[in-house]
């Protein structure tokens, strides 16, 4: 039997396998198709302050080897996540979750972890400051080393689950990103949110997206996400959680060498529903094939030499 | 929802850019008229959403218009080939409302059409169809519907087929019915909201991430909130609909 | 008859389509499958002061929609450039090239641009400032709004050639670096090279190209390229060469919406080599198809509205 | 340099791993054993270099051994498939030099060697070929060499075939040759070097971008400067390496 599990921060995970913020709603459409307690955690959709319908559609378009979406964080605020949502995971999921939360001032992420910090089956609270669909928020936070300092410690101060800090990786040095908000007391990194992109309609000679610009995210972004883990991994001493195009269980294990100790799986539940699923299934496969007996043995693999 | 494997049985065309493709597969949980399939294509990353124009619970009829990438990579198919597809998908018409209506298509919005007629058929209404198209060679599945023995009224944007004029146009001369199903452009969809008094569904079109519900990539405002066009739809009603 | 031509600061071209720098050598390789003189123009490899070898082998990986490369600026060095490789490229091409150069410090790109300055070929100087593949030069000239406005300063002081910026994508605000690169007289931009990436072989658990990260680029980076020509051609007044992940006459339509006045072709013609003659057979066809008499008339046309 | 839609006619595995493909189409420019193709694949960006292993001016046999997605993939086609494919490429051995040689292939380094024998043999020559393998299953066209009327000594490192041991083991016991031509891995061709007393070419590999000289992906230092395994190679004499 091989030993799929990790862990972060204190909490052992079944498995490095958790769907990513965003692309798996609160779990229960998913939870329809397989028994999603087979996965290591999940991370739900952004949570802001107030409900938000988001953007403008159209919210998405396509790309070789990817998607852009521009949906803005729609979510039904905080209130009706922690009374609504939040039940209808219990009935479905049975471990931890992961509480992505989006804030556009420090107070209002302070208040959304104080808020998340009551929530019994919340493990990780994943502070998203790399959103890059809305304006005044979210990214602008995470391009600026003393901002995300910043949020960390504001965060840090309300909960004492703990903190992720998801990064962008819009920016020129991931490295000092990273290392601003394990001096601020982070507990871990989740990296990497969407990069930024643009797709135009050359018949209307319009951009694709209402909104312009959106998250490019998929396949096409691995390389990007794989080398931004390999750097933080060199960075800081924190876990990290690796994610951008993983859609297989081998680029599992290659976001792992790069020095990821979970990851998350974005895109690909979106054209395959079964993503998660098909992943977990072949874990043991490519363990076998690559002699991983442990797979927590290779994280940050390739640093080695 | 599941996700299967269909072989294509044929793929042809039936008008100017539109193809007709039959495929054999288990299609049993299609339970509504209105639903949709999405359909995975080699090299595009994102499915491609099209209606199920009709189903015997183990093939699946679709029509579809070539207009990008994605739908010119369908017309290249043919028998033997299989598509990887998520089904069902939406919510689809529901046909326990309306005694006496109007089913009005516009160009591709007609596909679904066919299997709402056939339903209502079913249950013993007697609707009307109204088709309505730009031109001649665009025109498709006008013998189909009337075959199915219903009053089938064909509209030409420049009359070269059937009745001038628009839709709306042919169902101002329709003064008894009391509910309409619509499906086509968003514009003509609007002016049979303005044109009709009577209450009726309607199904809409947007881009979609996964078209399962998982990522709010097409949600629209309506009065009783938002709503994913793909899971909460397509088919909305007249009276939620903020334009 | 569709009008192809488009100018770059006073040079015509007869059509936007350019080989980018690194992918298209001195031209000759090419000039053997078909006749070259087809181009608007070509970019030759990234030329420095002393001849370099570059970078440690495998220097190339695979990725999905693209292809990382780490060759590190291999070239004869610009005396043999300018000796050797300029007169065969004279042989086999009639019309005006790029020249793009590389330093390591202000000195060797102002005395690059001197030595290029004096060749009556050269129509555009384009200084790449924006090499991930180098240590200690090249990126880091391009990441930095200071160091930008500075090469551009030192170049533009010795040569009254046409000077092209090319600048760096893994940065957090490409508006900034280019606007510096215009405040110090630059005559036009080039955007974009190539991303930082890395890839990982699970098998050996090492880094695929031996120098570790790469720059990645090919059909999966387009979105991030159309929207940074996007915003630049927001930002700057000069004309701009877009390219990253170009590969079809569509495509090149899609980057001159966004804001490009010429494009280049890079990852493109090494999986094809024909991809400039096939795009520039093609272009004629999409115009037709999208109702553009005069191609240049589209330029930044996305940004109407 | 050209590029050439082939069509596969057969592909079979003829070792573990390892197959062999037959394709036809205008090959007429592989003028030298030891020159490469270039395969484009669905879904693959880059192209897959693969050595000719034999031709005859209209068809090409290639023979590969699956070791990742690219080759994978090539296994899966099967006769009436097409390749876009870009030939010919690299410099080839030269067979005017060396009078009496042997041939050196191990493993997939095994097949552009049955072109070189081919050659030679036209020319003249006679040599000795020598290939090795880690195992029995492994072992490949050792008959097909045979039947070229050659004589072919076979080397398995388990001893489970032929000889026991590797390629240098059976060179050591040839007293006679003047000139090796190899082609294996790495290891393998180095000590081939530090064993043999004679000139000789090896051809080399690399990961590549574009495999015809444009890219400066796969450049390789020489006592003659840098060199292009893609163009100035994949064949390097003996003299001019730099371990
Ligand atoms: C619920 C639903 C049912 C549909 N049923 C049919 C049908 O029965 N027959 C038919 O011909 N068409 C139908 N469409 C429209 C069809 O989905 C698009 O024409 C098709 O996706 C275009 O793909 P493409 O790659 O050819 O075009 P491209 O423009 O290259 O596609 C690029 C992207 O935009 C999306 N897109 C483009 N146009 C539309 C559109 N009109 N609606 C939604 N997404 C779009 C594509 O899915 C893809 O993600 C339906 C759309 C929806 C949402
Ligand atoms: C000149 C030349 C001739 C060759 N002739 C043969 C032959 O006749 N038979 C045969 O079985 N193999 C041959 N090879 C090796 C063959 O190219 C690789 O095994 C193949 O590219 C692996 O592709 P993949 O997608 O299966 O592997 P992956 O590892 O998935 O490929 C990833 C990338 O690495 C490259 N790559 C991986 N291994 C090699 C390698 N050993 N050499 C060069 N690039 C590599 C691939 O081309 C691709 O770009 C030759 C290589 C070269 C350079
Ligand atoms: C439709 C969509 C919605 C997303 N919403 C969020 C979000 O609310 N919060 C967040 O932190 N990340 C969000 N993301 C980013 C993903 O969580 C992930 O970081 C990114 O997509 C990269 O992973 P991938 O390439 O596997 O998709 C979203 C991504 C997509 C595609
Ligand atoms: C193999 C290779 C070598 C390159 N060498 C150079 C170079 O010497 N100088 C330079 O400015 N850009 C160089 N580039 C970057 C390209 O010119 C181009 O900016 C980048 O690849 C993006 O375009 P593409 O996606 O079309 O390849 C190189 C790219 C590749 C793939
Ligand atoms: S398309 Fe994803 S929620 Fe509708
Ligand atoms: S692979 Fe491009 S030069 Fe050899």
């Amino acid at each position: 039997m091989v030993d799929t599990r990790v862990s972060l921060s204190g909490l052992t995970l079944d498995n490095p396998i958790i769907p990513a913020s965003g692309t798996f709603g609160y779990g229960y459409e998913f939870a329809n198709l397989y028994d999603i307690n087979i996965l290591g955690s999940f991370s739900f959709k952004g949570t802001t302050r107030e409900e938000r319908f988001g953007n403008p559609t159209p919210r998405i378009a396509e790309c070789t080897g990817g998607m852009i979406n521009s949906v803005g964080l729609q979510n039904p605020g905080i209130d009706k996540v922690i009374s609504e949502e939040m039940p209808k995971i219990k009935k479905c999921f049975k471990k931890k979750v992961i509480a992505n939360i989006s804030g556009f001032s420090l107070d209002e992420y302070k208040y959304l972890a104080e808020r998340m910090n009551g929530e019994k089956q919340v493990g990780i609270i994943e502070v998203n400051i790399s959103c890059p669909n809305v304006h005044n928020g979210g990214m602008s936070f995470g391009t600026d080393e003393k901002s995300a300092y910043e949020v960390t410690k504001a965060v840090k101060s309300v909960t004492d689950k703990p903190v992720y800090m998801k990064l962008s990786p819009n920016v020129t040095d991931i490295k000092k990103i990273a290392k601003a908000c394990e001096d601020a007391g982070a507990d871990g990194i989740s990296l990497i949110n969407t990069l930024m992109g643009m797709r135009i309609d050359v018949k209307t000679r319009k951009c694709v997206v209402a909104n312009k610009m959106g998250g490019f995210s998929g396949s096409a972004i691995f390389p990007v996400a794989v080398r931004m883990v390999y750097e933080v991994f060199d960075t800081v001493k924190i876990p990290i959680i690796g994610m951008g195009g993983i859609s297989s269980a081998k680029d599992v294990a290659e976001m792992m060498l790069a020095g990821a100790s979970a990851v998350q799986i974005g895109a690909a539940n979106l054209v395959n529903p079964y993503a998660c699923r098909d992943i977990i299934n072949d874990l043991p496969k490519i363990m076998k094939k690559y002699n991983i007996e442990k797979l927590s043995d290779i994280i940050g693999g390739a640093h080695n030499g | 929802m599941k996700r299967e494997i269909f072989m294509i049985e044929s793929n042809r065309k039936i008008a100017k850019n539109v193809y007709e493709m039959t495929l054999f597969g288990d299609a049993s949980e299609i339970s509504k008229p209105g639903q949709f399939v999405n359909i995975k294509l080699d090299g595009l990353y994102l499915r491609r959403p099209i209606s199920v124009c009709d189903t015997d619970g183990k093939s699946l009829t679709l029509v579809y218009k070539v207009v990008g990438e994605g739908t010119e990579k369908m017309s290249e198919l043919s028998h033997g080939n299989s598509l990887d597809i998520l089904l069902p998908l939406g919510n689809g018409y529901d046909i326990s409302k309306g005694e006496n209506s109007v089913i009005i298509g516009g160009g591709v919005g007609v596909p679904p059409m066919y299997m709402l007629c056939k339903k209502l058929l079913e249950i013993g209404r007697n609707p009307v169809v109204i088709l309505g198209f730009n031109t001649k060679d665009e025109v498709f599945y006008a013998d189909k519907f009337e075959k199915l023995g219903v009053k089938t009224i064909v509209t030409t944007a420049d009359g070269s087929f059937g009745k001038k004029g628009f839709v709306t146009d042919a169902l101002k001369e329709i003064k008894t019915y009391s509910y309409f199903f619509a499906c086509g452009p968003e514009p003509m969809l609007k002016a049979v909201c303005n044109e009709s008094k009577t209450s009726g569904q309607l199904s809409f079109e947007e881009r979609m991430g996964c078209g399962f519900g998982a990522c709010m990539g097409c949600s629209c405002k309506t009065k009783y909130g938002a709503k994913r066009i793909c899971k909460d739809g397509p088919v909305l009603e007249k009276e939620e609909i903020i334009w």
